[in-house]
């Protein structure tokens, strides 16, 4: 079976639609870019100031100046461009990114999110994070369920908030959640898993107000 | 024309203990190293800098020999160079943390966005930027938040325009007039900068005549380019 | 790669009376002619435009025979299109003045780097623009002024971002994606506005196929190009 | 005898220093560029988006992508740049124009200035004027010291402002004066012009406090 992210990355691709501008966080989310359904086309934006992202670029494809914002170098598609963070993020905060994927520490039923800091212990920065989550369009966590063992869905966030009443759907590998004004509305649910299993993975009421789907699996 | 050329070493001597300095480079990427390694050289103390990030920190071996150096602004930072830092992101230089959780440094975290359009407020004359990232996290309390303001039923934060002493630059091709194309994603926030410091000094990837540079490629015009300083390829 | 190229018909025919259209050319310098052009063959009413200026209008002979047609805006402005103009300058187009003693058009005039901005903050999400320009004057009383403030002892005014429906633009070379270059001055106010608009028509000089623009030339990124009409060389 | 306007340009052409970036204004301000003095380098700013702007071209040299604000053909020198408006205000207002050159209805001994508006009469747009005047470092206003003999130089000026507190230098065919805490403060005086000869022509009073020079004239 599918390692645990790529299942989340390959469920998560399911959203894209064609023409979508889409940002990719570090880590888990960055997967989801191999998953990309047949016919669709996407473009990935980089906030460091790029639009037609491709992969990490290894070997002779190395160009010095062109790298992602983790400073990895990284490949262009024909008609990609490149632009100061100002413009970066005016595409970001003006509403031109159609969907960002990104992780989580704590989400809760209201949408908000924390992500950037865990106060005494952790405090990267929030980078391009705070302004992704505001200004994308949709705004996906994916994530594990839960952290060893520990849930990271709230009826309310304890951490420090990244964004409030930001994310609209967040998929695990236990199923996919939408959140509306109801609070956290189950959509999907994995092979094998019941609803009472991801309610007992999350610290707030999971609704189910429709038909619950199977989440669709990437092939073998 | 006033010749704009100098050493790097010419150019860290006007940079003096307690300056506040813009360093460009997103990652290092960009990043006018040979006016860090001189600053380094000069040992300056005290800055005050303002970066997307600490840059990279030095890689150690298991037995704690540097095996690489550090990039970028961490340069500044493996010196202890550094009493201030405003950025967005320190997560891959470990030494910005434990300075800071040494209360060597103090560092101000700014959402990205918000900080590189307050670098363009701060070098374009506007009072403030109004966005609505950082609205109900702790950015409200940021001693660069001049306010929270309601406009149109939507909620922001006035964030400070910000300024410094000195901005040092990275650029791919600059003519002598100062003319700079940076290429690639080497823009990041030195587009900005480069309008936002008393005194800008641009290291030159490749230097070439005034007229050479198509004047649609040129990214930062030479009003603003105080000095230059020859660096070549990285 | 969806084909996003049009007739000048094509694009005219979605601008229905009533809309909110940017029309990118300063002084008509870069203005999408052919789109104007088309928006005249339809005979669209009561639009409200968003322009540097009133474009320039028709010159007459002393007998009154119209001897130059007008050209950007001022396309527009002859053919009584406009209901509301949004402009810094309208000296230069006779027939502004004209509609707007008579009551026919209601003209607000903005200072032209405040209104960049105000374009610029509409398609970058920032809630206004916080300026000194124009503090004292009429423009304190603008309906786009949302409030005087004092920051650091310095009086500004807010300003508020202004969007369209539309943005009609002029482009010099544009790709196939929809990659814009403006080449010379005819960057002017459209980089800005095809940030702005729900729909972004730009009309292109000279159309090339993916990947022939230098990705570093590109001041307009594919994503806010929704439509392409080919211009030519006017 | 020069020409009034060419006496008044020329004048205000020794207040330019070597390295400074000037906006001139239409009209008679234009007309600055033509006495720029021997071994001063200066660059010219064109608002709608050019630093080192040279004469307006003729002929074989009108490149149809560059105009100046007037919409009027101009040649660049080399090294010059063109930009988009948002950076050509952000310099403007941002403090990077050393000096701009403006005509004006009336000015007042505050350094308020009315130049955009006749109500009723003319009202043809500020167009850059309100940010230059507010974002130059140095605003000049070159001007005939009377229209048809009635003053422009007043305490208060009655149009509406285009800028208030914003110039500090006045230089007309009769002279050229400084605005300071005390008003307006008299610097030269053209060859032939009395103190008393300026002061009637100005409806404000005309200071005098240290050494009055002579005005340089333009050579024939």
């Amino acid at each position: 079976m599918a390692d645990v992210k790529q299942i989340i990355a390959h469920r998560v691709a399911q959203e894209l639609q064609d023409g979508y501008v889409v940002n990719l966080g570090i880590g888990l989310p960055t997967l989801v870019a191999n998953y990309v359904p047949e016919g669709i086309d996407i473009s990935l934006q980089s906030e460091n100031g790029i639009i037609g992202m491709a992969g990490v670029a290894k070997g002779a494809d190395i160009d010095k100046d062109i790298v992602n914002s983790g400073g990895v170098n990284v490949n262009v598609y024909p008609g990609a461009t490149f632009f100061d963070s100002a413009v970066s993020f005016g595409i970001i905060r003006g509403g031109h990114v159609d969907m960002t994927v990104l992780g989580a520490l704590q989400v809760d039923q209201e949408g908000n999110i924390a992500s950037h800091i865990i106060p005494g212990k952790m405090a990267p920065g929030m980078g391009g994070a705070m302004d992704l989550i505001t200004g994308a369009k949709k705004v996906i966590v994916a994530m594990q369920h839960t952290q060893k063992g520990a849930p990271k869905l709230f009826e309310k966030i304890s951490l420090p908030a990244t964004g409030l009443k930001a994310v609209n759907m967040i998929v695990t590998e236990m199923g996919v959640i939408e959140i509306t004004d109801k609070g956290f509305e189950l959509r999907e649910l994995a092979p094998g898993v019941t609803v009472e299993d991801i309610q007992a993975a999350t610290a707030a009421p999971v609704h189910v107000t429709g038909e619950i789907k199977e989440m669709c699996m990437p092939e073998e | 024309m006033r010749d704009k050329i100098i050493t790097a070493k010419e150019a860290a001597a006007m940079i003096n203990d307690g300056s506040s300095v813009m360093v460009g480079g997103f990652m290092a990427n960009g990043a006018p190293e040979g006016i860090m390694d001189a600053l380094v050289e000069k040992d300056v103390k005290e800055l005050t800098v303002i970066c997307n990030d600490g840059g990279f920190g030095p890689a150690f071996d298991e037995n704690g020999v540097e095996v690489k150096g550090p990039s970028g602004a961490g340069k500044l930072i493996k010196n202890h160079s550094v009493k201030k830092l405003i950025a967005t992101h320190i997560g891959l230089n470990k030494q910005v943390a434990e300075q800071m959780n040494k209360g060597e440094m103090i560092v101000n975290l700014i959402p990205q966005g918000s900080l590189a359009e307050m670098v363009r407020a701060g070098g374009n004359g506007l009072g403030g930027v109004l966005t609505p990232t950082g609205v109900g996290t702790e950015i409200e309390d940021s001693e660069l938040t001049l306010q929270k303001m309601t406009i149109a039923d939507k909620d922001y934060l006035l964030m400070a325009p910000v300024k410094a002493d000195f901005a040092v630059l990275g650029g791919t091709v600059v003519d002598k007039k100062g003319n700079v194309y940076y290429r690639g994603t080497t823009k990041n926030f030195q587009t900005l900068m480069a309008t936002a410091a008393d005194t800008v000094i641009v290291e030159a990837e490749k230097i070439v005549e005034v007229g050479e540079l198509d004047p649609d490629m040129v990214m930062t015009p030479y009003i603003f380019v105080d000095y230059i300083v020859v660096g070549g390829d990285k």
